[in-house]
């Protein structure tokens, strides 16, 4: 792996002493050799891919890493293609970006956000990496994007679903494709509309700590919106394995609608315990009782393995899709990996396509170049249809998935089905949602 | 020398070459060279080693003489962290009031953790301040998010007040940690051939806290206080019925080595302003555990050596990857190159963990001093070697 | 009323998963003096020998399908296992169905073995070494096996259903009569605090009544003494350690339907396991097994919303509160006996 | 009036009465044994006097002050120091060290921050600690790891470790307990030594009568629980009750 110099504000360089072997320092002020941080000097330009690797969700960082291997293997004009052939743009041409040859270097965020802050510090510091992607919860993602604007590198979201990720914590250099709690929430109304009626009673379970809590509110919001009554919220640890003690109550509670805001191990843990109660054996108020989990992921659904079956959600991307992009992705991370993508894999992917087109639309690796080139920008041919980077607070409003557990599935992939696509219109808010207010983008800063 | 004996003296002004040395020391490999991987000479690297240097200092003060085990030690680092970036967000970026206040925090944190926990020893002693720590943990994650901002952790933002300072610099950026004006990123970096060394600020602030840290824990240990908390180790029941009162030597202890963890917080803090909650966590306050026993419990510079460790491991193995390892071993024949890198892929990048974990037993099974001792069998080794080559040359003439 | 009973229901239910949890730590930790770090990785292992057993129950072989499709668009492969095929679809499929069952007799004897390992080939090298590098060698351990069973399953949890007979819900509340739905309480939680009795019931019983038993009984309250009487303590030793490592694993066994094993679940109730033993006492086996129920009851009480409303929180901390009260206000515990691990 | 005047003092442990109205005056400046055969209460009475324990009942009064309801250290402080059954050294200490702990409790109380002091500069405190080992005659294994000693040897510096913080008054447990004839001797030579030396009262709860007879000037008798006969070393010998109560088992 080569390694170019790097060069951040605040880095006094000396003059590159050649053959002497003894450097002289001479010192530079704020206005450094460089234009921005790490600015790609060599034939090659470094990618930080900033993935967990151990702990709950290292099965999900692992899928996150294989597409973007396949990402860097397409840039670098290698493979079929993927999705570079059906992506909108035609800014790339398969030569890594600008003609640099595009390397990467990988990270381990333990989701923690302390370590995940430390592992993009040594990609910045040590590695030069210009950019900064990943990550497989919303803490970590908030804290990256935060180290990142400091540093001055771009930080490419990966599977972040609260609000506050391009709400209260967005952030100038900061990018998410993923969709968002509200999204969900917007995506999974009508169709709950739809299926279970306008006169029913929801109770919560939420995991207690910030993307819960943004995901309760924009549920309940939403199902509120459509006559729904919210017979009750209730907060549960996020240490907890075994969610009996708060599903018990649920049934004798009067509600008839189950609405699980856990992800990951929580979701199937707590789904899994729902099931086992026989929840959804149970007629209430005259109705079949009802779970629903709003942010599905396929990986995690395999967890819960039978429990699943019939339960609605929402998800970002699915590899069943049959537009000519998402064929195009799972075919090609399919031949090479022998199974198909997760929605994680998919969204970081994008993540990586988009910013290397947006480098070439901008001519430059430059921090503020690059967020220019994102701002605003309307795309197609990513899976996800017509899709918009909205300039004021950074965030892909797109088709939202609302998929069910499938009640036959043919292979252990098979275990979620698309009821509906949701368009891109249904699921866009103001950027003054109020559900998004209280921080601002900030400048730009190319370090 | 400052009070130390000779001994003492050599060892503190070994650590402080090592420290003010640490960008060349830590930076082998030629930055072009595939072993550049293993360089950690990087201004969040090194600055993460010191830090957690003097957390397993403090620590080692309180395990390593008293003999209590607290399992909860991560506790005061995460009020330290939380207490520094509130001063940054309501005071000022300077980071003196910052870890000021992180310290004196942690201590009474400390205070009133103690002098609970220290009602009982041994094992319910651990249990006691694994349970606070645990609940500090928890509550922060969950219910005291308007303090500790919960999951993501307590970060600066553009409209803190921040009295003394700048909400926002000139360039609408938030303002960044500083000592009078210095400011804790700016690295020097020197070029020489192929080699790059990195002198950072920070690190330099951190290096020099760390070698007073380091001073003071020596000044301890030798210290008539020290020799109490040996002996409360040693006999508690001799202790009480020659007229001592264990108890406040053991809190005094435990309160000193809270605020080195307090300091490690905010000094965490003061290099990057975020406190996350997982800095309480238990696993966090094992880690510190683990750090002094590895690097050999109640020596000087073991904790140093343990933390020192640890770090390296988290950062610098699990950031190896297949591709790394191809480049590597490229010089092999394909078909070899790609055995070799199958049997070294378990160990490295999400492998790390379990490297970590054979290192753990293959030490402390054949090194029961810890790291410590592994030198101390180098050094008797190369001395008993010097010894026979002057006895051979003694032995003839008699 | 019912709500009451039905946390109650609940805590028996948490309280049987931590009592057998404790159970083994305390035989390793309360009696031998070991501080044992990896012993949630065993409750982990059990969970995964009914993982294990299960996936080679649906060892399978493919047969391609040329109707339906994969998600590349090939002819779909479609796997049978071979327990369908050697003993009928019918029977094969039962076999699997009681996979979990099953896997009580597949996990003694690994779980045996495993300990017997475990105390041969390293603990036993560590009896007369400080607490601490038992620490740092027991964790150490518990790294390598969660990692190892990383490596081979995934990070994942990987769902291990209950026997179908077993699945769906019991009404308490018609039996006791309240109005139905009031109390239901699923069969295979049922069958998991029965079979924890008895694991419990089963140990206490071997203690009490064995020859081997009294002499360990013996050994807890004075070691040295059984020594002198020429007793062989350390093949006793490797022998409770297999027995401690069975329950543990027969834990894991039967909480795999419970909730899906992975890799990391023995990390999750190492804490927890500790504290239960400490609060219980060092020393004391009953001690282990109230303490377990107590705060799987506490536990289950907190997380009523009635409780929560009035303390925010408190069921995130109620385990550390009442651990701190007991430990502040009986200095060894519930049951602890004087001098083990008190320094 | 003696310096410790123990006044009705009562203990129970559940159902077992274990002391019943113990009166005792030990006289300053004198040898005073308490004797008895097992389980006659003589532990529980030396536990009593150093706050290991509270009677239930009764006073016990050191110079004038009640100790009653204090800390052993508290007790310690006041002028009362303890020999062990089996030595209480700080065994992962040097001996030097050790002799330094009691000198700097006599110096500066029950607690003091003295946490980045330099030990070179406490020569009060070397000096006085080196001139004690120097009258325990171990001089010489001044750097010894304590764990390692002998016994007998563990046993002087104890002794050596209370004298250290000048006590009005010794109490030690079976001081002999254990030990090779030698050894046992030793002890009593030292024992002597320092009643002829240094103005101190010694209390001592023994078994062996040689020692018993040989360094006591009072001795009581205790048989459950209570006081039985207090008289000097000659006329307990020849006591009938004695001999019923206790030699006569023995013998």
């Amino acid at each position: 792996m080569s390694k170019t110099n790097m060069t951040r504000r605040g880095v006094l360089k000396t003059g590159a002493v050649a053959s002497a072997g003894v450097a002289l320092p001479t010192i530079f002020t704020a206005s450094s050799a460089a234009a921005y941080t790490n600015e790609p000097t060599g034939p090659n330009v470094t990618l930080g891919f900033n993935v967990p690797q151990t702990g709950p969700y290292a099965d999900e960082g692992a899928d996150e890493l294989r597409a973007y291997e396949l990402a860097v293997e397409h840039l670098n004009g290698g493979g079929d293609g993927g999705m570079m052939n059906t992506f909108s743009s035609k800014a790339l041409q398969g030569n890594g970006i600008m003609g640099k040859k595009v390397d990467f270097v990988t990270g381990d965020t333990q989701t923690k956000s302390d370590a995940a802050r430390a592992s993009a510090k040594s990609m910045i510091e040590k590695d030069g990496a210009v950019m900064i992607t990943g990550g497989s919860s919303s803490g970590v993602a908030i804290a990256v994007q935060g180290l990142c604007q400091e540093a001055g590198v771009i930080f490419m979201a990966g599977l972040t679903h609260s609000n506050d990720t391009t709400g209260k914590d967005k952030k100038a250099n900061g990018f998410r494709h993923f969709f968002n709690g509200y999204m969900s929430g917007a995506a999974l109304a009508p169709v709950l509309k739809n299926l279970y009626g306008t006169d029913r009673n929801a109770y919560h379970l939420t995991a207690d700590y910030t993307w819960g809590w943004t995901q309760e509110e924009s549920i309940a919001a939403a199902t509120e919106a459509l006559g729904w009554n919210t017979v009750n919220k209730v907060r549960t640890p996020l240490a907890a394995t075994d969610f009996s003690s708060y599903i018990a109550p649920v049934l004798n509670s009067g509600a008839d609608v189950l609405v699980l805001n856990h992800y990951g191990g929580n979701m199937v843990n707590s789904l899994t315990n729902a099931v086992q109660f026989g929840l959804r054996e149970k007629i209430v108020n005259g109705k079949q009782f009802e779970i629903v989990v709003p942010l599905y992921s396929r990986l995690m659904a395999k967890g819960a393995g039978e429990n699943v079956k019939g339960i609605h959600g929402s998800t970002n991307w699915h590899w069943s899709l049959q537009d000519d992009a998402s064929k195009a992705f799972v075919k090609s991370f399919g031949t090479k990996y022998g199974f198909p993508p997760s929605q994680a894999a998919h969204t970081v992917y994008c993540q990586t396509l988009l910013y290397a087109d947006a480098c070439e639309r901008a001519g430059t690796h430059n921090p503020c170049g690059v967020a220019e080139a994102l701002e605003g920008f309307e795309f197609d041919g990513l899976g996800n249809g017509k899709t918009l980077y909205r300039a004021e607070d950074h965030q892909c409003f797109k088709d939202v998935l609302v998929v069910r557990g499938k009640e036959n599935p043919t292979s252990e992939f098979d275990l979620l089905e698309v009821v509906e696509v949701t368009p891109a219109s249904q699921v866009t808010y103001a950027p003054d949602h109020p559900m998004f207010a209280g921080g601002a983008l900030g400048t730009c800063n190319a370090g | 020398m400052l009070g130390l004996n000779k001994k003492d003296t050599s060892l503190l002004v070994i650590v402080a070459a090592l420290v003010m040395f640490a960008p060349f020391i830590l930076n082998p490999f030629p930055s072009d060279s595939g072993l550049a991987q293993f360089n950690a000479g990087y201004p969040d690297l090194m600055q993460r080693f010191v830090i957690f240097g003097i957390f397993a200092i403090g620590f080692n003060i309180l395990f390593g003489l008293t003999g209590y085990l607290s399992f909860g030690h991560a506790a005061f680092l995460g009020v330290g962290s939380y207490s520094a970036v509130w001063m940054f967000k309501l005071l000022s970026m300077n980071v003196i009031p910052a870890i000021a206040l992180a310290i004196v925090v942690s201590g009474l944190f400390a205070v009133l953790i103690g002098f609970v926990s220290l009602r009982r020893s041994g094992i319910y002693f651990s249990i006691l301040t694994l349970a606070f720590a645990q609940m500090s943990f928890n509550l922060a994650y969950s219910v005291l998010t308007p303090i500790t901002n919960g999951e993501t952790g307590l970060q600066l933002t553009l409209n803190d007040p921040r009295i003394l300072g700048e909400s926002a610099t000139a360039d609408g950026s938030i303002p960044v940690t500083s000592l009078f004006g210095l400011e804790m990123r700016s690295t020097y970096e020197m070029v020489v051939g192929p080699w790059a060394f990195q002198f950072n600020a920070g690190y330099y602030l951190c290096g020099i806290i760390m070698l007073l840290a380091f001073y003071l824990s020596i000044r301890i240990f030798r210290s008539p206080f020290g020799m109490m908390l040996r002996a409360i180790k040693s006999n508690q029941t001799r202790l009480n019925y020659t007229g001592l009162n264990p108890r406040p030597y053991a809190l005094a202890a435990f309160v000193i080595s809270g605020m080195y963890a307090g300091l490690a917080g905010g000094l965490m803090a003061s290099m990057d302003p975020l406190a996350g909650a997982e800095r309480m966590q238990w696993t966090a306050s094992g880690e510190v555990v683990l750090m002094t026993i590895l690097g050999g419990t109640g020596t000087l510079i073991g904790p140093v050596l343990g933390a020192g460790f640890i770090k390296y491991f988290e950062n610098i193995f699990s950031k190896i990857n297949d591709t790394v390892l191809h480049n590597w071993f490229s010089f092999m024949p394909d078909g070899l190159e790609d055995f070799v890198v199958f049997l070294i892929h378990p160990f490295i990048g999400k492998g790390w963990h379990l490297t970590l974990g054979i290192l753990f037993m293959l030490v402390v099974t054949f090194l029961p001093g810890g790291l410590v001792e592994g030198g101390q069998r180098i050094s008797r080794m190369v001395k008993k070697k010097s010894d026979d080559d002057t006895n051979a040359k003694t032995t003839p003439a008699e | 009323m019912d709500a009451i009973i039905l946390q109650i229901l609940n805590g028996l239910d948490k309280g049987s998963a931590y009592a057998l949890i404790a159970l083994g730590l305390t035989l390793i930790f309360g009696t031998l003096g070991v501080v044992n770090f990896a012993h949630g990785a065993l409750f982990m292992i059990g969970a995964f020998c009914a993982v294990t057993l299960s996936k080679i129950l649906n060892l399978s072989f493919e047969t391609v399908d040329p109707t339906q499709t994969d998600f590349l668009g090939n002819p779909l492969k479609v796997k049978t296992p071979y327990v369908m095929e050697w003993f009928g679809a019918e029977t094969g499929a039962a076999i699997i169905d009681w996979a979990v069952p099953l896997a009580i007799l597949f996990s003694i004897p690994i779980m045996i073995g495993i300990g017997f390992i475990m105390e041969r080939g390293l603990i036993k090298h560590f009896y007369k070494r400080e607490h601490a590098d038992q620490i740092l060698v027991t964790f150490g351990l518990a790294i390598v096996l969660q990692e190892v069973v990383k490596y081979f399953f995934g990070a994942n949890p990987i769902p291990t259903g209950a026997p179908d007979v077993f699945k769906g819900s019991f009404d308490f509340g018609v039996m006791l009569g309240f109005d139905p739905n009031a109390i239901i309480y699923p069969y295979w939680r049922l069958v998991y605090f029965a079979f924890s009795a008895i694991i419990i019931g089963g140990v206490f019983a071997f203690l009490q009544f064995t020859t081997f038993g009294m002499v360990v009984r013996a050994g807890m309250a004075d070691r040295e003494t059984v020594g002198l009487l020429g007793i062989n303590i350390d093949k006793r030793f490797t022998i409770m350690f297999g027995i401690a490592a069975a329950v543990a694993g027969l834990a894991g066994v039967m909480y795999a339907p419970i909730n899906s094993p992975n890799y990391h679940m023995g990390m999750d109730f190492l804490v927890l396991s500790f504290v239960v033993v400490v609060v219980g006492g060092m020393g004391s086996l009953p001690g282990a097994v109230l303490a377990g129920f107590l705060l799987g009851v506490l536990e289950s009480f907190a997380s009523m919303n009635e409780i929560k409303s009035l303390i925010p929180g408190i069921d995130q901390i109620i385990i550390y509160v009442v651990a701190i009260i007991i430990l502040l206000t009986r200095p060894r515990g519930l049951m602890g006996r004087k001098g083990v691990m008190e320094e | 009036m003696g310096i410790l005047e123990v006044k009705d003092v009562g203990k129970r442990f559940g159902g077992l009465q274990a002391l019943g109205d113990v009166n005792l005056s030990v006289a300053e400046n004198t040898v005073h044994a308490i004797i008895g055969p097992n389980g006659a209460g003589k532990s529980t009475l030396l536990n009593c006097l150093v706050g290991k324990l509270i009677p239930d009942t009764g006073s016990v009064m050191f110079d004038g002050q009640s100790v009653l309801g204090r800390t052993p250290f508290e007790i310690n402080q006041m002028g009362i120091s303890r020999v062990f059954q089996t030595p209480e050294i700080f065994g992962e200490l040097s001996v030097m060290e050790n002799m330094m702990i009691p000198c700097f409790a006599k110096r500066d109380g029950s607690f003091r921050m003295h946490a980045i002091e330099n030990m070179h500069n406490e020569k009060d405190i070397v000096e006085k600690a080196e001139a004690m080992l120097e009258d325990m005659n171990m001089a010489d294994k001044r750097h010894m790891h304590s764990s390692s000693m002998s016994r007998g040897d563990k046993r002087r510096l104890e002794i050596g470790m209370c004298l250290a913080q000048e006590p009005r008054l010794l109490l030690l447990d079976e001081p002999t307990a254990g030990m090779a004839r030698a050894d046992t001797n030793n002890t009593i030579d030292l024992l002597k030594q320092i009643k002829e030396e240094r103005d101190i009262t010694i209390a001592i709860i023994e078994h062996d009568m040689h020692v018993v007879f040989s360094l006591s000037e009072r001795i009581t008798v205790l048989a459950q629980g209570t006081p039985l006969v207090e008289d000097t070393p000659e006329n307990i010998k020849g006591h009938p009750k004695v001999r019923e109560a206790y030699l006569g088992e023995s013998a």
